[in-house]
């Protein structure tokens, strides 16, 4: 594929020519000795640089084009479904005053989730993301009865009440969190990355980010690593349009966020997060990069529908903006698809919804029935040696 | 005297300051637009324009940066961290930078600054959006630490930051922000730094409690008198420079001291305080100095978890009791 | 047993550990290539080789990082600060991610990982370059923190570190790389984390010290010696968990206690032994616990200014006599 | 000039043709209302984006071109070699053991503080740095004597013996440090320049920092706030080709660091750090626009000819490499210029240098005959209220 980074080297070979500063791509291949390769012999002309992008549109690909039969469309049709149906039921809970804490709620960015689970090898690849990590836990295979019992704070939650809304983990799934630290999570996903690697394995590790947290250091310098030691990381920034209360081009100088990889000589592509064939295409082709020893990003554009947590009114969307984006909505795209293309009929599809209301609905009867966990808990999982004399 | 939620008596601290001196700005995450993520700085997007509040993105380590070169350049920022918790990506600038610049160049430049936000654990919000910062902060030399319980002393005191030529971290609390009380309309209006207040006397136990924990501490001393013991109850209000000298003339009347600190236990501020009073009133203790603290673990989400985790009045009546040989 | 150098002595035990243990690796600043700013690691990137031994870019928040995500993925990594100095800027990594993880996850993931490097003052390096961190990281659950005077128990406590499945921060320094002492060579030679040493006994005071302050009191022991009064010197070893059985056994014995800390006094480590003992052992103390610390300012520069800034053998001594009632 | 800018706006221009995501640039005026102005639909092409960077090589400039007359190049030779023979004492001095803790040496890099200091107006703006700091201080004209004695930790210092080598400032000459921590100065440096921008001023700050400071997070969100903000702020990447023993080549993924000025919509350019004539050209050029309200970034490919600091014997490098940049040397360059063009004779220079000589011996004469700080000063400066009571 045309990849910034191949297009960055033509440039570079072209810089070379007019005798340009060398030494790009030194960092991959390990350098003869610990001493520069560059040159401070600085080129006469102007030194011009060219870059490429893929894309992935919305509708631009069959279920065909990344490789899912019937079953596995019906899978993401599920999938997708189930995280709105789950979350439309946290809202509840929480007015309910059955959830506590913060909650942030997913419902409109379902097809990244769900496409970038299909394109991956669930139970050996790794994924990370921040605290907007009810849809992918659910997409993994996360059970809606211990996410839901999370939320509640009860004992049999997925993190035995400990973590509540913002930190879900899944040790089977490989769901490494649930992270609330904004951009603090990308270091640790170059770190699974890096573990892959350093035991042979030709796993990937995805590592989600919002729009917002681009403006961490610690994105920048986790990047910068993940090329440098070439690390099988797919960095995934679910541009949603707003961090919080701040637009995207209100927070970024440089808003195609995609162009952030630039700095770190790594491929990227923008991506339509409205359309889950677009998301698995697209993952699907990165994750095979990384397989390949080549770490790379991907915007995705996608939206959310509610306030950035429960409490926020959102008074900062454009007028029509929120109906505008939601005439894009991914289950709807996929809906429409799977009846045009008689893979499935509305009955079938309503049957599939009606029996996922029933799953939430099991699951909160599962959270309210649980016990919060025992008061002696507060002391364990501090360290590995539970029970810590010192604690008391 | 008005009555204003603790969240108002920082804004009217802001915005008379800002009036008063427009080298004062305010800078931080949603405190334009969307006036402010607890709405502390309601409206003042409005009355002072995009070029003196002004939004950021989520760049901590850069904002606070920032706010310290401009401070260097003539300006007293005032850097709002939407929590504390945010603070630690920012921590290097604020430790080696703010607090050591004066000190490095000999004084030939300064670091008028305030960055403020809310502390401490605002309910279930699980480990890392629950830190308290105080005796963190505190270790630093060059740093000023005030923390706050009521809204008059938050005017006072966030007023007298703003004026100080040194930097000054300027701790609130997000469960208090909406907590009401009489607050001074002088434009004028500033407390000293560095002066405990004795809310509430007594001879029988002395009380030192600050930010949420000191409603804690009222709350005890309450259910302390109904069993006839008169707590005295002082709000040290400034972390550091510490007024321990108004700790110690109470030790010495009362002979005995509890201090409730909803930190994580291990070298607290409690610690510091237990450490300074003993050394100066060593003779005058009939009890050993006790604390009242969070536990020496991560918050939990788990509400009954939580509510074990923190602080309580009961805990903080039952210290006050053993140190009076009383038996609960 | 063979004499070593301290760095020799850390990097036998990263050595026989990566031997041991091929989920082991080195990865910090200058590291590999240049064995290690402090040679610490001098001959480590010839034997492990560059996958293992591992040079980065001037990103401590980001290889910070990367290490505990390797460590979530069955990793043991050892990351190295070229000094805690630069642990600041990672700061958020260590304190919200490496501590909390386990406890967020409900115990489903576990960060074992050793962040090690010189902490303190070390000559006249000015005030961003000689801070002491033990207390700061301390304070937060999750952390268990290790501080060493001498080769033997670098050697055993970094072994155990890279062994214990919890973050272990190991803080060396820079003065004493070149100490030599007996270690001993068996391959399996652990210390358990969580252990004081009582390294010369005594009965008329109890001094506490740590790091490069073992040493002042070591020398103001002798010097009391010399007076005719016997102090009895503990290391603690690890800071946290803090092993205060042993403290408070010989301030039993002694009924006096002096803590040496090279910290910044405010919200110490010196001030949490301090609270601890005073609660523990009240009615044994014959005087207050006092503290010799560095001065409540930023390192200075100039020689006399920074050898006035640290604690010495004389502070210790006299602090020693005062606690005696004994006249200097 | 074309900048990276201009030609990133084109070709968003052009994206936008093809219903690219629009709204970059929108960051520059400020937007309408909060929301967001960006599109989230993605074009079906791939997208392309070409940059144009500047770049000032050695030997390309006059003295005409920087718009310098006679004296004021003997000034430059002043300056540079101010520079170099007060650090050459440096080293003896630390080797006698008057000069303690940290001694980084700039021999070498010269021409960098000497043609920026040229290309500002001196006093007026401002100037911060980080440890490698006694070349830009004599440059921006501190005395050698209280230089010195900082360096000797005497009261007569000029930071009155607090800050040592590694911090070096001066109030009166606007230089605001001196910075130990690896690019923690740059959100400093971002913030002297808001603070003239929001007085109306039309100053500019220079922020100097070393290539491997490019590689923490500080760096980027200094430089994403400057551009956002529009700050007068002209970033200087030291390119001296090693960060301690780290060549640039092993710790940049993308090893043309000005390339990092794209993630932040900033032209950047390409400088000669071996000939003062280009870095003057260039500072003057991207000093003007920072009045104009546009931050950028430089980057300087120079060369340090000492070890890191003075107890490295820097084995980190190529055979040869040091007498092959010695042969650009920047002090000689200039040497040459002067003499060619009849601007001055070798016996001329020569009698500079030796008053040079002088005064940098009498430098050393103040520092030893100096006192150090009364011992009370170890409480003074901690805070604006001296001698605090608690303190003590
Ligand atoms: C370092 C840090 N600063 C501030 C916050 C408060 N905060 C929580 S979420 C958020 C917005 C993040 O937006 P984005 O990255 O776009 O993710 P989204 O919420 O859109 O999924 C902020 C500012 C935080 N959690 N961490
Ligand atoms: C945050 C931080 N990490 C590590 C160090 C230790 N250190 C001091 S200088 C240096 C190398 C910096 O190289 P560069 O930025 O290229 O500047 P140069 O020394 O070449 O002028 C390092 C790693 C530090 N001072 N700060
Ligand atoms: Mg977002
Ligand atoms: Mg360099």
């Amino acid at each position: 594929m045309a990849s910034s980074k191949e297009v960055a080297e033509e440039s570079n070979a072209q810089d070379a020519a007019n005798d340009a500063p060398a030494g790009d791509g030194v960092a991959e291949d390990t350098p003869k000795g610990p001493w520069t390769e560059q040159s401070i012999t600085i080129p006469s002309g102007p030194i011009t640089a060219e870059y490429t992008f893929n894309t992935y549109p919305a509708d631009a690909y069959t279920h065909e084009d990344i490789g899912a039969d019937e079953d596995a469309l019906l899978e993401m049709f599920r999938s997708m479904m189930l995280q709105r149906r789950f979350e439309e039921r946290c809202r509840q809970q929480y007015q309910k005053q059955n959830i506590s804490g913060f909650l942030h709620l997913y419902i409109g960015q379902e097809a990244v989730s769900t496409g970038s689970v299909h394109a991956i090898r669930l139970g050996e690849d790794s994924v990370i993301t921040a605290y907007r990590d009810h849809g992918i836990g659910l997409a993994m295979g996360m059970e809606p009865g211990p996410a839901m019992a999370e939320l509640f704070g009860k004992g049999t939650g997925s993190s035995r009440g400990k973590g509540g809304s913002m930190h879900f983990f899944d040790q089977e799934q490989r769901l490494f969190g649930g992270h609330g630290i904004v951009g603090a999570h990308v270091p640790l996903g170059a770190g699974i990355a890096f573990a892959h690697k350093y035991r042979g394995e030709d796993n990937v590790c995805l590592c989600f980010l919002g729009d917002g947290a681009v403006h961490q250091g610690a994105f920048h310098e986790a990047l910068n690593l993940a090329s440098l030691y070439d690390l099988p990381l797919v960095t995934i920034i679910e541009n949603n349009q707003y961090a919080m209360g701040t637009a995207v081009d209100r927070a970024a100088a440089e808003t195609d966020l995609f162009k952030q990889a630039l700095s770190y000589d790594m491929p990227s592509s923008l991506v339509s997060g409205m359309d889950v064939f677009s998301m698995s295409k697209a993952v699907q082709e990165h994750a095979e990069m990384a397989r390949n020893g080549q770490p790379s990003l991907l915007e995705v554009r996608t939206y959310r529908y509610q306030g950035h947590s429960i409490s926020d009114p959102a008074s900062y969307r454009k007028e029509g903006e929120l109906d505008d984006r939601k005439s894009e909505d991914a289950i709807v795209r996929l809906q429409r698809y799977l009846t045009e293309n008689d893979i499935a009929t509305d009955d079938e599809l309503d049957a599939i919804d009606d029996e996922l209301k029933q799953i939430v609905l099991d699951a909160i009867a599962f959270a309210e029935e649980s016990d919060f966990p025992d008061e002696s808990e507060l002391y364990d999982h501090v360290y590995a040696q539970d029970d810590y004399a010192f604690l008391k | 005297m008005a009555e204003l939620q603790l969240r108002e008596a920082i804004r009217e601290a802001m915005s008379e300051e800002m009036r008063r001196d427009e080298n004062v700005f305010l800078m931080g995450e949603e405190v334009a637009e969307y006036n402010g993520a607890y709405k502390v700085s309601k409206g003042m997007l409005d009355e002072f324009g995009p070029d003196r509040v002004i939004d950021t993105p989520i760049s901590e380590l850069g904002f606070a940066g920032l706010g310290i070169g401009a401070a260097m350049n003539g300006l007293r920022p005032i850097i709002e961290f939407m929590t504390w918790n945010f603070s630690f990506v920012a921590f290097d600038q604020v430790v080696n930078n703010a607090a050591n610049i004066r000190y490095m160049s000999g004084g030939q430049f300064g670091t008028p600054i305030v960055f403020r936000g809310p502390n401490g654990a605002a309910g279930q919000l699980a480990a890392t959006h629950s830190n308290s910062v105080e005796a963190i902060y505190a270790n630093f030399p060059g740093l000023k630490v005030i923390s706050v319980s009521n809204p008059d002393d938050a005017k006072g005191l966030l007023k007298s930051a703003v004026r100080d030529d040194d930097p000054v971290l300027f701790l609130e609390s997000e469960q208090m922000y909406g907590l009401k009380g009489e607050v001074s309309d002088d434009e004028d209006y500033t407390l000293p730094i560095g002066k405990a207040r004795v809310a509430r006397t007594g001879g029988d136990v002395t009380i030192v409690a600050h930010n949420k924990s000191y409603w804690l501490a009222m709350d005890a001393a309450e259910q302390l008198a109904e069993r006839g013991y008169e707590a005295e109850v002082i709000d040290p209000r400034t972390i550091k420079p510490l007024d321990i000298e108004t700790i110690v003339e109470s030790v010495v009347k009362t002979n005995r001291l509890v201090i409730v600190d909803e930190s994580n236990p291990f070298t607290s501020f409690a610690s510091e305080v237990s450490q300074q009073v003993q050394e100066r009133a060593f003779d005058y203790l009939d009890a050993p100095v006790t604390r009242v603290t969070a536990a020496d673990t991560p918050a939990p989400y788990a509400p009954n978890l939580y509510e074990a985790y923190m602080p309580s009045a009961e805990e903080t009546v039952e210290a006050c009791l053993s140190v009076l040989y009383a038996d609960a």
